[in-house]
């Protein structure tokens, strides 16, 4: 479903992604993992459309997108949650939902955005309790629902999220990757970019891991957490598991 | 500890309600290299910004040679001995690499506005003692090919290094590193460790913010961790690597039993 | 007539004056929210709607004129963002100033060979300029009712525009987290454009609805913009009560000032006040503080 | 090193003889008078540029501090205070050579300020002026500093023509000449025409020489910085508001001394020194010259004033700087005289000396 081949980004002089290459197939939930300024919201940031990538393409559906807008990319199905979860602060949370489902406002699609939005409220309970709340004065765990649930208005084929469990409490978190493989096993294709490895490998099909802007390993789930490389990345050469 | 440079006392600092640092103590000695790790959004930078002035701390105290700078302005508390540098470079895009280094300088010359205006003799061999110690560090970082080039043209890594000896230009008792080797490849990183190493030995302090473990693993003598805001560990690197708090912070509950176990 | 009718005119012409800085004030605010731009020609969006309607009501009835004259400098002011700020966005302020500044100056300099440099004015819109309403014992043109009730009109549909649209939800959201907005498939560049032709036809109204009763010069925009940037600041740009409010005041405590001082230092006041707030509380006077920490993330 | 710095200086100066030369052989002479007024005015483009171009501030007011330069030292020459010629003050004032009496063009006695006191008392004003605008103001940012300058500028313009000191719409005249020593006077007058072009041009390159010499030591190195990044700036310790602030004040001197000169090479000043439109004329200047050019600024603010003060424009005058200023802003935001760098000069005349 999406193939991005040799990518290269970055801002100004800094050159963030080195000809990264991966690719997400319908149906499945992948993970990408790093540590951070390994270029993974970098990476998110082009496919999105929000950042021009320097050479490479990215193929969502066949189709080339790499120089499509970010509203263009929306529309073909691809929703990207932000990292730091970017909700309309000022706006209500229903506000918020129903700009979710912006690029396909139309009169006829009236019914269809109302069932999406009673689909969301039933995914969050907590959001239909506060829908005429600002959303800025949501604590984070509730931004976050809020953000994907955003993401979701836009009935889209493959879900990308960026770091869902930054700043959230550890509890929520555990909720938030719950609301997750519900979606995954609904049928939604999703790509799921984490710090917290143990938690995107546990609800992920398979998984990348990145590093300075490559792809350095590549696998199942299990292979993945089972790799001693995967935890020298997240803690340093001398890291040896005491079991060992 | 007596020779204490820097001591972090019960320092909060919050955005609307997030809070970015909580009640965070700790302490530099003189002559160590100090990291700070977590995991994104921990405070680190926050921390960083309340040390150097740029930010003013809710609560609390940064005492540093035993004097209070908390409230201080930036400014004034580089002149005090605390340099910078910042995890996206900042360097002066349109002046060259000499210029750069040369503004390091500033803290530790006086011609003022109207010397500059009469072009004033002395000024002359300020100026002359600015542009060779300028010179001099631009050796030392083996830049001093790329003295005249515009900062705006040298490469990622170039442009750290430059702000490294600009920072270093001040002359500091303590050097704040946010993020040094972020961009960085496997040589740069490794060059950047031996540079820092080398920085500590000519007396210079080091506390350094950063997500490369084997870097911050190889060369600091201490190590923070800080997890949303608060401090989770603090102690010599080896014992980080071991705390089972740390290992759930970065690798989730599982491994953090397992390495109990 | 008595010192307390006399005070009540003094309340009535301020109140009249103020509405219309309110108006420039949310043309100012529109943009800024939009944008991060301060836009210097908005007080030459107001003579250029006045100075359309003048010649266009030597042809048509006066509300088409109006109405025509409106859209024309909507029109105009989509225009002016098409072809300057669109392509310098990612520009510094220093550059962005001066380039409204610029822009400004050639909208008056274009004024000046288009309308000479007579003084014009729409007719009154009901009755002539010697009727009169008497409340209070003030005795007031009909006018400023007029005005008055414009202001609120265009306040109570520019809330409700803003707050029940779906292109008004997606411009605030754009003003919000213009990232965000892109993610959610709201096209951020229209958004800008939608929001200057906004900006611009409010101008062209409140220009319209003034101009019987100061009438309309071409060099009467930068006097006028001062005072609704003024309004702006005071009301926290981006609060509409407030800058309705910011502007009354401002009116007021300039009829208060004509009354006491020479009518040249007249816009002296406004300037001052300005400059106080800039100086003592330049997130305005009315800024609620939780929505103020909102917007600083 | 100096010798590259004034290479430029020294160009200028012989230009501004070559100039003077050719004009008074081809018999051309009355250029001049414009050329010398140009040079007023190119004064304030040089503050300016030294505030926008180095401290990076823009000032939409000063045309008010020009217009204070002028209209001090035009009330402080002309008011007649012989009436008060008694009072104790007045007489310490006369003891100390500051009051003087002459007769104006209709022959009756005027007891006021000799030139240069004025002229000083126009310094002072100005500096603590620009400091009580600036202490608040340089803290803004953006559109804020931009709409404060602007403010100030129509507040000045307003008091200067709400004013009866200040003679109202119609401004000041009679204004005595400015004898500056030497012999020497600022005055208007055709028989002093080549006299003043040179007084004017001295003045001016004086200024470019102190702003180059500023632009050159430690303080313009940190404006600079500043300019270029601001919180980095800070954090090598450089107190970013005192040096902007003390630019603000230098630019308002410089600005207040063309005021003054013009003043007295006029014999007058009116209202329409202080407007809106002259202060964003100076800022087009500046912007056209490169913003950071002092050369590039200076040249410009002689030659576009000298265009628009010879009428090329004619009723177009505004609209002509308006559209030169839009243009540059899309499409050259660095000015049209871009020169190279200094830094690429300084390596091509090292590698040469090395040859």
């Amino acid at each position: 479903m999406l193939r991005i081949l040799n990518l290269e980004a970055g801002y100004g002089a800094l050159r963030v992604l080195k000809g990264l290459s991966l690719h997400v197939s319908e149906g499945e939930a992948v993970a990408l993992i790093g540590a951070n300024g390994a270029g993974k919201t970098t990476l998110l940031k082009t496919v999105a459309g929000i950042l021009r990538p320097r050479c490479g393409t990215i193929l969502l559906d066949k189709q080339p997108i790499q120089i499509k807008p970010a509203e263009r990319i929306v529309r073909m199905g691809c929703a990207l949650v932000p990292e730091g979860r970017h909700v309309f602060s000022t706006l209500t949370v229903r506000e918020n939902l129903i700009l979710g489902a912006y690029s396909r406002w139309s009169r006829k699609n009236r019914k269809d955005i109302d069932e999406v939005l009673e689909e969301v409220y039933s995914l969050f309970g907590i959001l239909r309790e506060r829908h005429a709340q600002l959303a800025g004065t949501l604590s984070g765990g509730q931004q976050q629902m809020l953000a994907i649930g955003r993401a979701l208005m836009s009935r889209p084929r493959l879900l990308i999220m960026d770091e869902p469990s930054l700043g959230v409490a550890p509890l929520v978190v555990k909720d938030i990757f719950n609301t997750i493989s519900i979606l995954k096993n609904k049928g939604l294709t999703i790509l799921l970019v984490e710090q917290n490895a143990r938690a995107a490998l546990a609800v992920a099909d398979r998984g990348y891991v990145i590093e300075t802007g490559q792809i350095v390993l590549e696998g199942t789930s299990r292979e993945l957490a089972d790799n001693p490389e995967v935890q020298r990345a997240y803690l340093g050469k001398e890291y040896q598991r005491i079991d060992e | 500890m007596n020779n204490c440079l820097l001591d972090i006392r019960d320092v909060s600092r919050s955005f609307g309600g997030v809070h970015a640092v909580r009640a965070v103590y700790s302490s530099v000695t003189e002559g160590m290299i100090k990291a700070v790790i977590g995991p994104n959004g921990a405070g680190k930078t926050t921390l960083f910004n309340l040390i150097a002035g740029t930010l003013a701390p809710h609560s609390g105290q940064v005492h540093f040679r035993g004097r209070p700078i908390t409230g201080c302005k930036s400014h004034t508390i580089a002149g005090l001995g605390i340099a910078r540098t910042f995890q996206t470079t900042k360097l002066f895009g349109h002046m060259t690499v000499l210029e750069n280094v040369m503004v390091g300088r500033h803290p530790r010359t006086r011609a003022g506005f109207l010397a500059g205006m009469l072009n004033l003799p002395w000024t002359w061999r300020e100026e002359r003692e600015i542009r060779s110690r300028a010179m001099a560090l631009l050796e030392e970082f083996d830049l001093a090919v790329i003295a005249e080039e515009r900062a705006c043209n040298l490469s990622f890594g170039q442009q750290r290094m430059v702000e490294f000896a600009r920072a270093l230009a001040t002359e500091p008792a303590l050097l704040l590193l946010d993020e040094p080797a972020a961009g960085l490849n496997i040589y740069e990183t490794k060059a950047l460790s031996e540079r820092i190493l080398k920085i500590r030995d000519r007396g210079v302090t080091c506390l350094v913010v950063e997500h490369d473990m084997s870097l911050v693993m190889n060369i600091s003598d201490e190590v923070l961790v800080l997890d949303q805001g608060q401090k989770i560990a603090e102690g010599p690197p080896r014992a980080i690597q071991r705390n089972p708090d740390v290992i759930r912070i970065y690798l989730g509950e599982d491994h953090a039993a397992n390495s109990e176990s | 007539m008595d010192q307390s009718s006399q005070i009540v005119q003094y309340i009535l012409s301020g109140l009249s004056n103020g509405a219309i800085y309110a108006l420039i004030g949310f043309g100012f605010a529109i943009i800024y929210n939009a944008t991060g731009i301060i836009n210097f020609a908005q007080g030459e969006f107001l003579i250029v709607g006045a100075m359309t309607a003048v010649s266009l009501a030597r042809v048509v009835p006066l509300p088409v004129a109006i109405a025509l004259a409106v859209l024309i400098t909507a029109l105009l002011g989509g225009l002016v963002e098409l072809i300057f700020i669109r392509r310098v966005r990612e520009a510094s302020v220093l550059r962005l100033i001066v380039i409204t500044i610029g822009i400004s100056i050639v909208m008056r300099e274009a004024m000046l060979h288009i309308w000479d440099e007579k003084v014009r004015a729409l007719p009154f819109f009901t009755g002539t300029d010697v009727s009169t309403i008497s409340i209070l014992g003030a005795h007031i043109s009909p006018q400023a009712l007029w005005v008055l009730g414009v202001c609120a009109v265009i306040v109570t549909g520019l809330t409700l525009f803003y707050r029940y649209t779906l292109m008004g939800r997606a411009m605030r959201a754009c003003a919000d987290d213009r990232m965000a907005a892109r993610l959610c498939g709201i096209n951020a560049r229209w958004m800008v454009t939608l929001s200057f032709m906004l900006s611009a036809g409010i101008g062209a109204m409140a220009g319209c609805v003034i101009s019987p009763l100061t009438q309309t010069q071409y060099d009467m925009g930068a006097p006028l913009a001062i005072k609704g940037f003024t309004v702006a600041i005071l009301g926290g740009l981006g609060n509409s009560f407030a800058a309705v409010a910011a502007g009354l005041l401002l009116g007021l405590l300039e009829a208060f000032t004509v009354s006491q001082f020479a009518s040249a230092y007249k816009e002296a006041v406004s300037i001052v006040v300005l400059l106080l707030i800039l100086v003592f509380r330049p997130s305005g006077l009315f800024t609620r503080s939780d929505i103020g920490n909102l917007r600083a993330h | 090193m100096p010798l590259r710095r004034y290479a430029p200086v020294m160009c200028a100066a012989a230009m501004v003889v070559l100039i003077q030369v050719a004009l008074s052989t081809t018999g051309n002479p009355y250029y001049m008078t414009q050329i010398t007024m140009s040079a007023f005015y190119a004064m304030v483009v040089v503050g300016l540029c030294l505030l926008m171009g180095y401290a990076g501030q823009a000032s939409l007011g000063h045309a008010g501090f020009f217009a204070i330069g002028g209209y001090v030292s035009a009330v402080l020459c002309t008011v007649n205070l012989l009436p008060y010629r008694d009072a104790a003050v007045l007489s310490a004032l006369r003891s100390l050579g500051l009051l003087h009496i002459w007769k104006d063009i209709y022959g009756a006695e005027i007891l006021s300020f000799v030139p240069w006191a004025a002229f000083v008392a126009v310094l002072i004003l100005a500096a603590v002026i620009a400091l009580l605008i600036g202490l608040p103001v340089i803290r803004l940012k953006g559109h804020y500093m931009a709409m404060a300058t602007l403010g100030f500028g129509l507040i000045v313009y307003r008091i200067v023509i709400g004013t009866p000191l200040f003679g109202q719409a119609d401004g000041i005249s009679n204004v005595p000449p400015f004898p500056v020593g030497f012999g020497l006077q600022i005055n208007g007058r055709a028989a002093f025409r080549v006299e003043n072009y040179y007084i004017a041009w001295a003045v001016l390159l004086g200024m470019m020489v102190l702003s180059i010499h500023l632009v050159h030591s430690r303080i313009g190195r940190a404006l600079r910085s500043i300019h270029e990044n601001e919180e980095a700036a800070h954090s090598l310790g450089i107190d970013t508001y005192r040096y902007k602030l003390a630019t603000f004040v230098l630019s308002a001197v410089f600005a207040a001394i063309g005021g003054a000169m013009m003043t007295h090479y006029n014999g007058s000043i009116g209202p329409s020194e202080a407007t809106v439109m002259k202060s964003v004329r100076y800022v087009v200047i500046v912007a056209v010259g490169g913003m950071a050019n002092l050369w590039g600024a200076m040249l410009m603010g002689v030659v576009l004033n000298f265009l628009s003060l010879r009428g090329v424009f004619g009723t177009f005058d505004d609209a002509v700087f308006a559209i030169i200023l839009i243009v540059i802003m899309l499409y050259a935001p660095d000015g049209l005289l871009r020169m190279p760098p200094i830094h690429k000069w300084k390596t091509l005349l090292t590698r040469r000396s090395r040859e």
